[in-house]
């Protein structure tokens, strides 16, 4: 098992090596000077070219890149143009809010997608299957930045009931401890800001959770329906064992296997799908981030963002694999 | 005479699809009694496994239902019984062994769980009490190195061997019903040799019944005491193994017996039923065989023939013998 | 400090605390607090209230009055100041203001071109860093001289900019490259914490030299979607905010507990015209056609109220507005012949360069384009809208890679050269830097706007602006469009606040009455 | 009579993937370890053994569809191992290959006419003479000419196979590799396409290469035998004799392991101990040992080679098989599979 | 796993092998009548058919001139003479929408069509030449699916510069490794069957077998990815002009539409709600017929 993972972990280095290479170079191709947009509209031509050369964007694109990666290799992702802060630094301020969202959106995906993936399939052509079979089939089919507004016109404007945008209200007080506030506020005790937080995080992870979802929900429902047309689930019946077993241990432990590297590779979409979530929900998050930065063409910004996020999500598909492994005993790792 | 252990009688299993209804059990009744071995021979859909299914009561429903007739096991009707009952009977009184080893062991538990919670469905014992009984079990069927074994998952394991993992595990609630479906079929001949003998042997130590279902005729020569032969839905055929062999009534089981390539110095040319099996959507009025029968009447393509008793202990269900029904009214 | 994300008490919620907190929301983060390195009014918005300046403006005009200096004059030939300063402030750091960190804050900004406000008053140049200012000196503890090198009408006005606040040399000197987000000064206020794209608090300071503030803290919340910001306001998670949607103007204005404040106008938007471009644009006729194609009353309507037509480049507060210029009309008629004399009956197509997010002379960028676009279409030209983010704007347009764009201009210092000289002369015409994104070159615009800037008479200079308008009307290289008063919003408990022309003001007069 | 195909020490070696990240020593997966038998023109070659012991590999290699390891290939008497590009194709004319699995053998966008056409239409032969030679074939084959613009869905398993063989014989080829024609048959319709193989055999000359694992099937269509056991031929020879007199332990353990069609049977069974071993990583010496009853020692460190072991020319590969050359009538056991 | 000797064949003929059943030219028609026999299908198509009427005939159902402004008249809410109410600039909203249909009919069409043809003749090649031409075009593709789909046409369009086409170019880009993969699992999977080692057997060259076997029988999963690939595409298209990324005025596209009107969200809800219900409807029915397209063309291949 660990050769499988450092296997697997060399064999992201190709991947993460063409990664790089891609965020390098779109971001070099962007139109603008970054020099410009650093010291603003009053701004002389000397001053430009002094930061340029500061800056090192007058060297080659070879020269350029290898600092990058070298950089990028000491854990120096770089210093942003507009804040001049360290962007290591603002991303760990902000991926927590990132990571949180998304887990929260994920485990919400999971939970209500697997539940009513297994349930639509057992009770195939119900009256269930097919309601939530159309909920998911909405589900993918809307536009996330949509349902987005109109759950904030609809719980924030028509009723009032739910924040439209922040983790948290001003003011409502938080010891942070992990920065993933449903969890500070939990371990805490803090049951004030965990009902505030909560409040906050239900619009942007209902929205971002949808299309996960119900991309989840149908993936179980048939990998259900064919692992429970497989013959080890007649000899599971054939044995006497209860419903409930061979559907929620014979099967369910089956039929996940497909849809665990649906989630690995719905990460994505989440991580993606964040950019919009967060711009919609003003969430201060890393999609807003990498978002704003693309509009200001902080491009040290994006360049280590977008290949953070990539990282990332290459770890989630590996984390994937991995739990795989561990659930199917039949992967041969070659 | 010994009571029968089971008695199936005029068993209907239809399943209603979109395209039409597919009967695929149609008219079959047969009994086992205790000790004996019954073998179901046909081609592939003429309702074998189907039969098998009813009598566990898992037949897919939707599309498949059982219509009519009676499933009686030890004097009770199986088709009344609740469905937590028949849980109680599935895998202890009757158990199952299928056709294909390679996929009806479920691939993420290893073989231990896999038998230890059958034998905990049905038992009140301790974990430890059904995991001495598993090493039990699977020694008993012949799988070497049982300890280490049994922690393994199935595909570690070659298709003779699962099908020994899937034996011992039918066995493993000492039941009085061993149903194998095509046991051996997936299995090369001499694995397949090992696995008919352990059948054998299995009969003798615990003395149950089996039902072999199986399209290999040597394979019925070989363990059955009785045959039941069915074609496209229906039982055509029913006796003892050796009558059947000696002096086989109905021309589908003349015609099968023929057309199997036999081991013999002379080769002749071989014996061929011509035309193919029809489709159990759109079954040919009358007798199912008859576009393809030999001995074809014009009576035969309109009215289906009832099985009908020619000798003792032994039924066809062909025109050709309701004259002998007559006579033995008479 | 990281471990305390947000302050306590809720004051916003129901006044239970005796604590007065003001939560003001706004579009985007401070980019630095460190007020002479930045140009964008975010920033300065939270600066000014840590900051002072030597002169700070009046509460409602852009005349100055004492603040660190408690007086000054200035010598007959316009080049020795001198400022005699308060005896009584501290830095929020504990330290005595002097006169020598005077000379200190304005060495350091002379020391550099990273300090952009300061080269671009000034004049400073890379070969010459100090620009106009020749010498500041501490003449005593509390006496400060600063003499340059030619006159400058509005050098006072410019020392009550922001940008000028002096900083605590001791802070500036310890916290080095850090000093930008641990600001100290003399303001009413003093920084306690900022958590990036979040929240920035400010606590008042209660040994403030003058009106010390009446509110407890203040904290800068940052809500970038205007729709979500003004949502929080109805909801009263926050208290105040700008940078309101027009749109939600009128729904503000029907809530009992909001209240719309406006802004006093020192600003224009406007559609510059390349006259550097071969074609059509270089043509005054053209110019003026578009001028008469244009129904600006039509375009207010897209201001929702807070815009008034503009005709000539300065705001009408400021003085030296010239009131007699008469707007062009709106006449398609008029303006299709004109083309048709350019030799462009046909028509023409060309390209606006707009930015995309809302500003405040102009909250709807890509409406009021689309709204231009379609009444050029009247008189045969046909406009491709090009929309980009601001700084990719301002890059494209600085480098006249436009036909026609759209920009603004806030004053900074409510002096009339702050908006001819900048953006019309031919000395900003250069491109890559272009104040002047027109490309407009008058070499008689230019001798007026020279001679008025060393004038130090300022009846002189009013004649000279008054002149300076009537060529820029009569060459129409631009189309001008609003004056707006920039709303903000708050709720009704939100007490004696006087918001600025110049975009910022200090909050120690404000109050929350329950 | 002449052999039309000769093979000769013929090796087919399967990479595998290391689980190893780096390693010299590449493993291999000895699917065809050193087989060589000949085919005389007009006979069938049953090839039979268990599931995986390099059957199809066997086949496939001889048609260069896969590429040999080792060994070489005379068709013809002509070395065509090293046979590439167009000649290799001009050789596909006189070879051809039936499948197994009639499901997946037919192009399943394909009428079947174009289907049979396409070995003609490859080698240029005139659309005319395509077609007749189409209708000719298939009413051959037992399918009627308004079968012609229909898919193969629209067919039967018999059916289907009874295209194939159509197509592999429109080029009028020698030899026919035959894969497991019927082994996914049902036995009526098994039957059916037997006699229909044998028919055309007769009618056309044909050579066959027969593959099974069915030993009464291939009892019935083969002149002489070849058994395989884990890449290697155990045993080859004359159907009959072979039958009876099997002298491999393995032969005689798989055919006293057919399941027998008649009751009164009484057969004592030699019962192989344990699965066939994998051929990654198969046994030493001879590779049976690990199931023979008669093992011992010498088994596990010589490999045995094929010797001739009646006169008839029957060949075994076993340390205790005594070689005959002259006649002789001994085997170290000899008991009949008939009855 | 793969290694393992296979179980000797069922002996079956009569059931399954669907897979193979499915198939063939008459699968169109069996497909076409499995269509029909869906509901959810035939709504599917009817959606699809709907807004392609719609775009034919926008200039009929309009009921305005889509980008005629009444500056006075905005913020209309939805009335009879406008259906959908009007927007910022006094625009009818209806007729924007119906003409968009044509806007969204193209950006769909074009993304597809990129993704298709490239990932298809990557997919081709990597599948069916496997070696070292596989693992370099596996690799691209990897490293393309590194990227969060979204992120990576932002990133794109950053580099292009804002505009419908360039936004069209990159969410095409953005689906290539999608068809690709398809393509090539579909491609490896054909190349291993019986029938292609017939077509070797015969001596058929590369071209005839990729062409004449290979791509037909890999062209229904194909098909099915290209139809919900569209309602990704536009998805994906209004995800960017909704950022200020794509369709740029006063083209009635829907993402910008939405994005304009975004503003007004309290004001005037309409002016969001209705461009987002056309992307939805679009969408659902590209989702419904391409489920209903793979159910039909074949079962297996669900999900
Ligand atoms: N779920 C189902 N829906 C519709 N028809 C079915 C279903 N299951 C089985 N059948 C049909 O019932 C008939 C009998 O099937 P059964 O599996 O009993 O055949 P069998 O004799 O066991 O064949 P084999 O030798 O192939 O196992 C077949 O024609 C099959 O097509
Ligand atoms: N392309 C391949 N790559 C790797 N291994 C292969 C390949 N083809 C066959 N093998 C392996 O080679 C061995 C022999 O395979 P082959 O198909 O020749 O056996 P067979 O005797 O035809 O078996 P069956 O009776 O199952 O058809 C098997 O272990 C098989 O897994
Ligand atoms: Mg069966
Ligand atoms: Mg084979």
């Amino acid at each position: 098992m660990l050769k499988y993972i450092l296997r697997r972990l060399a064999m992201l280095i190709p991947v993460l090596i063409g990664v790089s290479i891609i965020t390098f170079s779109l971001i070099h191709l962007i139109p603008g000077d970054p020099a410009r947009s650093m010291l603003g509209e009053k701004a002389s031509e000397a001053q430009l070219e002094l930061l340029r050369e500061e800056l090192g964007l007058n060297d080659s694109y070879l020269v350029q890149y290898g600092r990058f990666i070298s950089n990028i290799l000491r854990g120096d992702l770089g210093t942003s143009i507009q804040s001049k802060e360290s962007i290591a630094y603002e991303l760990a301020q902000k991926l927590p809010a990132t990571i949180e969202l998304s887990l929260f959106a994920m485990i919400l995906a999971i939970v209500v997608g697997v539940l009513a993936g297994v349930i639509s399939a057992v009770k195939q052509y119900s009256w269930f299957d097919h309601l939530s079979m159309t909920g998911a089939l909405f589900g993918v089919s809307l536009p996330i930045f949509w349902l987005g507004l109109m759950m904030i016109w609809l719980f924030s404007v028509q009723f009032n009931i739910l924040p439209p945008s922040g983790r948290m209200t001003t003011g409502v007080h938080l010891e942070t401890i992990t920065n993933f506030y449903l969890i500070d506020s939990l371990l805490t005790g803090n049951w004030e800001a965990f009902k505030d937080v909560l409040q906050h995080i239900l619009l942007p992870g209902i929205a971002l959770a949808t299309i996960p979802m119900a991309i989840i929900a149908r993936m179980t429902r048939s990998s259900m329906l064919e692992v429970m047309r497989q013959d080890y689930i007649r000899t599971a019946y054939a044995k006497g064992l209860k419903r409930f077993i061979i559907i929620f241990q014979h099967a369910l432990k089956n039929a996940f296997l497909p849809v665990l590297t649906v989630i690995g590779l719905q990460f994505g979409t989440l991580l993606g799908g964040a950019v919009l979530t967060e711009t919609i929900f003003s969430w201060p998050g890393v999609g807003r981030y990498v978002y704003l930065a693309v509009l200001g063409r902080d491009y040290p910004i994006v360049q280590s963002t977008i290949l953070i996020i990539a990282a990332i999500f290459v770890f989630i598909n590996l984390l994937t694999d991995i739990l795989y492994k561990y659930f199917d005993p039949r992967i041969k790792y070659n | 005479m010994k009571a029968a252990l089971l008695e199936v009688r005029h068993l209907h299993t239809h399943f209603f699809t979109k395209s039409g209804t597919v009967k695929a059990v149609d008219d079959v009744s047969f009994s086992v009694k205790p000790g004996e071995t019954l073998g179901i021979v046909g081609e592939s859909g003429s309702g074998k496994s189907m039969t098998a299914m009813s009598i566990l009561g898992l037949i897919p429903s939707p599309p498949g239902k059982i219509v009519s007739g009676e499933i009686l096991f030890k004097g009770e009707d199986l088709l009344k019984k609740s469905e937590k009952e028949m849980r109680q009977i599935r895998g202890k009184e009757i158990s199952m062994v299928f056709q294909d080893p390679m996929t009806s062991l479920n691939p993420v538990f290893t073989i231990e769980k896999q038998m230890v919670e059958t034998i905990r469905a049905h038992e009140k014992v301790s974990k430890k009490q059904a995991f001495e009984r598993s090493l039990d079990l699977l020694h008993l069927v012949g799988i070497p190195d049982v300890k280490k074994r049994i922690k393994m998952y199935p595909h570690e394991f070659s298709g003779g061997m699962r099908q020994r993992v899937m034996i011992a595990m039918a066995l493993s609630c000492n039941p009085s019903l061993l149903i194998a479906d095509e046991p051996t079929t997936a299995l090369d001949v001499t694995i397949q040799a090992q696995i008919l003998e352990l059948f054998k042997k299995m009969q003798d130590e615990l003395n149950m019944a089996i039902i072999m279902i199986t399209h290999d005729l040597g394979v019925v020569a070989e363990v059955c005491d009785e045959v039941l032969v069915m074609y496209a839905g229906k039982a055509v055929e029913m006796t003892y193994t050796k009558q059947l062999f000696d002096n086989g009534k109905h021309p589908y089981t003349l015609g099968l017996m023929q057309s199997i390539p036999k081991i013999t110095p002379n080769k002749e040319k071989l014996e061929v039923i011509e035309g193919l099996p029809p489709d159990l959507r759109r079954l040919p009025k009358g007798c199912h065989f008859a576009p393809r029968c030999k001995y074809v009447m014009e009576r035969c393509l309109i009215e289906g023939p009832d099985m009908t008793k020619v000798s003792e202990h032994h039924t066809v269900r062909c025109l050709l013998y309701e004259k002998t029904k007559k006579a033995v009214k008479q | 400090s990281k471990d305390s994300s947000t302050t306590d008490g809720s004051h916003s919620k129901g006044g239970s605390g005796d604590e007065k907190t003001l939560i003001f929301g706004r579009g985007a983060d401070s980019i630095q607090l460190d007020p002479s390195k930045v140009t964008d009014g975010e920033s300065i918005y939270v600066t000014n209230q840590i900051y002072d300046t030597l002169v700070r403006y009046e509460e409602e005009s852009t005349e100055v009055r004492p603040a660190l200096a408690e007086e000054w004059n200035v010598s007959d030939d316009g080049l020795t100041w001198t400022f005699k300063l308060r005896e009584d402030v501290k830095f929020h750091d504990g330290n005595d203001f002097t006169a020598e960190d005077v000379v200190y804050n304005f060495e350091r900004w002379a020391s550099s071109s990273e300090f952009i406000y300061y080269g671009y008053m000034f004049g400073a140049t890379d070969d010459n860093l100090k620009g106009i200012i020749e010498n500041v000196e501490a003449t005593d503890d509390y006496e400060v001289q600063i003499t340059l090198s030619e006159p400058n009408a509005p050098f006072i006005y410019t020392l009550a900019m922001p940008p000028f606040g002096i900083a605590s040399p001791k802070a500036v000197e310890e916290y080095g490259d850090d000093y930008f987000k641990n600001p100290v000064g003399t303001g009413p206020f003093i920084f306690e914490e900022w958590v990036p794209d979040d929240t920035i608090t400010l606590v008042k300071n209660d040994d403030y030299f003058g009106e010390v503030a009446k509110i407890d803290k203040v904290i800068f919340r940052t809500i970038p979607d205007n729709g979500a910001r003004f949502m929080e306001l109805q909801s009263g998670t926050i208290d105040m905010m700008n940078g309101l949607n027009p749109q939600d103007i009128e729904t503000a204005e029907a809530d009992n507990n909001l209240e719309i404040i406006r802004r006093p106008s020192m600003n224009v938007s406007y559609l510059a015209m390349n006259t550097d471009h071969d074609g059509p644009l270089s043509e005054k006729l053209v110019r003026q056609a578009i001028n008469h194609a244009v129904d600006k009353s039509e375009l207010m309507t897209l201001f929702e109220g807070i815009g008034k037509e503009a005709k000539n480049p300065i705001p009408p507060s400021l003085w030296g507005y010239n009131d007699d210029i008469e707007s062009y009309d709106y006449d398609p008629e008029k303006a299709k012949a004109l083309l048709a004399e350019a030799g462009y009956a046909d028509g023409f197509d060309v390209k606006l360069h707009i930015f995309s997010n809302p500003r405040d002379y102009m909250p709807q960028p890509k409406v009021t384009a689309q709204a231009i676009q379609e009444m050029l279409k009247e008189v045969n030209i046909n406009v491709e809208i090009i929309e980009s983010d601001w700084d990719s704007h301002l890059e494209a347009v600085e480098n006249g890679k436009h036909d026609m764009a759209f920009l603004g201009w806030t004053g900074d210092n409510g002096d009339p050269d702050n908006f001819l000289y900048v953006l019309l002369d031919k000395d900003n015409a250069k491109k890559g830097s272009a104040g002047n994104i027109a490309f407009y070159k008058s070499d008689e615009l230019h001798d007026l706007l020279k001679e008025a800037q060393i004038e130090m008479d300022q009846d002189k200079r009013t004649e000279l602006y008054l002149k300076a308008q009537e060529i820029i009307h009569e060459d129409a290289p631009w189309l001008p469009i609003a004056h707006t008063t920039p709303p903000l919003a708050a709720h009704k408990k939100i007490k004696n606040y006087q918001p600025h022309p110049t975009g910022s003001e200090p909050f120690n007069l404000l109050d929350i009455e329950e | 009579m002449n052999n039309l195909l000769e093979v000769k020490d013929l090796k087919k070696y399967f990479p595998l993937k290391s689980d190893k990240l780096f390693s010299r020593e590449k493993p291999m997966l000895k699917a065809v370890d050193g087989v060589s038998f000949s085919v005389k023109k007009g006979e069938t070659l049953g090839l039979v053994g268990e599931s995986g012991c390099g059957k199809s590999t066997t086949g496939r290699v001889i048609l260069k569809l896969l590429e040999p390891t080792a060994g070489e290939i005379f068709f013809k008497g002509e070395n065509i191992t090293s046979y590439k590009g167009e000649r290799l194709r001009k050789l596909r004319k006189e070879m051809q290959l039936i499948f197994q699995d009639p499901y997946a053998s037919l192009n399943p966008r394909k009428v079947i006419e174009k289907t049979i056409a396409e070995p003609m239409k490859i080698f240029g032969i005139p659309k005319e003479e395509r077609l007749k030679k189409v209708e000719e074939m298939m009413e051959r084959v037992g399918l009627s000419s308004y079968h012609k613009q229909r898919y193969p869905h629209e067919f039967s398993g018999g059916q289907r196979q009874r295209i194939g063989i159509a197509r592999s014989l429109v080029l009028e080829p020698e030899l026919i590799v035959c894969d497991e024609p019927v082994s996914a048959l049902d036995v009526s319709i098994q039957a059916q396409v037997i006699n229909l193989m044998e028919d055309l055999q007769r009618e056309f000359n044909l050579t066959y290469i027969f593959i099974a694992h069915d030993l009464s099937v291939v009892h019935h269509t083969s002149d002489r035998v070849a058994v395989m056991y884990l890449g290697e031929i155990v045993e080859i020879g004359e159907v009959h004799e072979l039958y009876t007199d099997p002298k491999h332990p393995y032969t005689q353990a798989l055919l006293s392991a057919i399941p027998e069609a008649n009751p009164y049977a009484e057969k004592d069974r030699i019962i192989l101990k344990g699965d066939l071993p994998s051929p990654q990583n198969p046994p030493s010496g001879c590779k049976f040992h690990t199931r023979c009853p008669f093992s011992e020692e010498i088994c596990l460190l010589k490999r045995p080679t094929l010797k001739q072991v009646s006169r008839s020319g029957q060949m075994a590969a076993c340390h205790f098989v005594k070689e005959v050359v002259e006649r002789e009538t001994s085997g170290m056991l000899s008991e009949s599979a008939y009855k | 796993m793969s290694l393992q000797p296979s179980p000797l064949p069922e002996p079956h003929a009569t059931d399954q092998n669907s897979i193979y059943e499915h198939q063939g030219q008459s699968m169109w028609k069996r497909t076409i009548s499995q269509l029909i026999k869906r509901k959810t299908s035939l709504i599917g198509f009817s959606i699809i058919l709907f807004i392609v009427v719609t775009a034919l005939l926008a200039p009929v159902i309009a009921t305005h001139n889509p980008t005629a402004q009444s500056i006075t008249d905005r913020y209309l809410a939805p009335s009879s003479e406008h259906y959908l109410g009007t927007d910022e600039l006094g625009r009818d909203i209806f007729s924007r929408i119906v003409y968009g249909t044509r806007i969204s009919i193209q950006i769909a069409l074009i993304s597809v069509g990129i993704s298709l043809v490239i990932g298809v003749i990557l997919g081709c090649l990597a599948g069916y030449f496997g070696r070292w031409i596989d693992q370099v075009i596996m690799r691209v593709i990897d490293v393309m699916m590194a990227f969060p789909s979204i992120l990576l046409a932002i990133a794109l369009v950053a580099v292009l510069g804002p505009g419908l086409k360039n936004a069209m170019i990159a969410v095409g880009i953005v689906g290539i490794p999608q068809f690709a993969r398809i393509v090539r699992s579909i491609v490896m999977s054909v190349k291993e069957t019986e029938y292609i080692e017939a077509a070797r057997a015969i001596g058929a060259k590369h071209g005839r077998i990729l062409f004449q076997h290979v791509l037909p029988n890999s062209l229904a999963p194909i098909i099915v990815q290209a139809t919900l690939g569209m309602g990704t595409a536009i998805l994906d298209a209004a995800g960017l002009s909704f950022l200020g990324l794509g369709a740029q005025p006063p083209t009635p596209e829907w993402g910008a539409m939405l994005s304009d009107g975004r503003a007004a969200l309290q004001t005037a809800p309409w002016v969001v709600a209705f461009p987002g219900l056309a992307i939805f409807l679009f969408v659902l029915g590209f989702n419904l017929f391409g489920d209903g397209l793979r159910d039909a063309i074949d079962p297996r291949l669900k999900e």
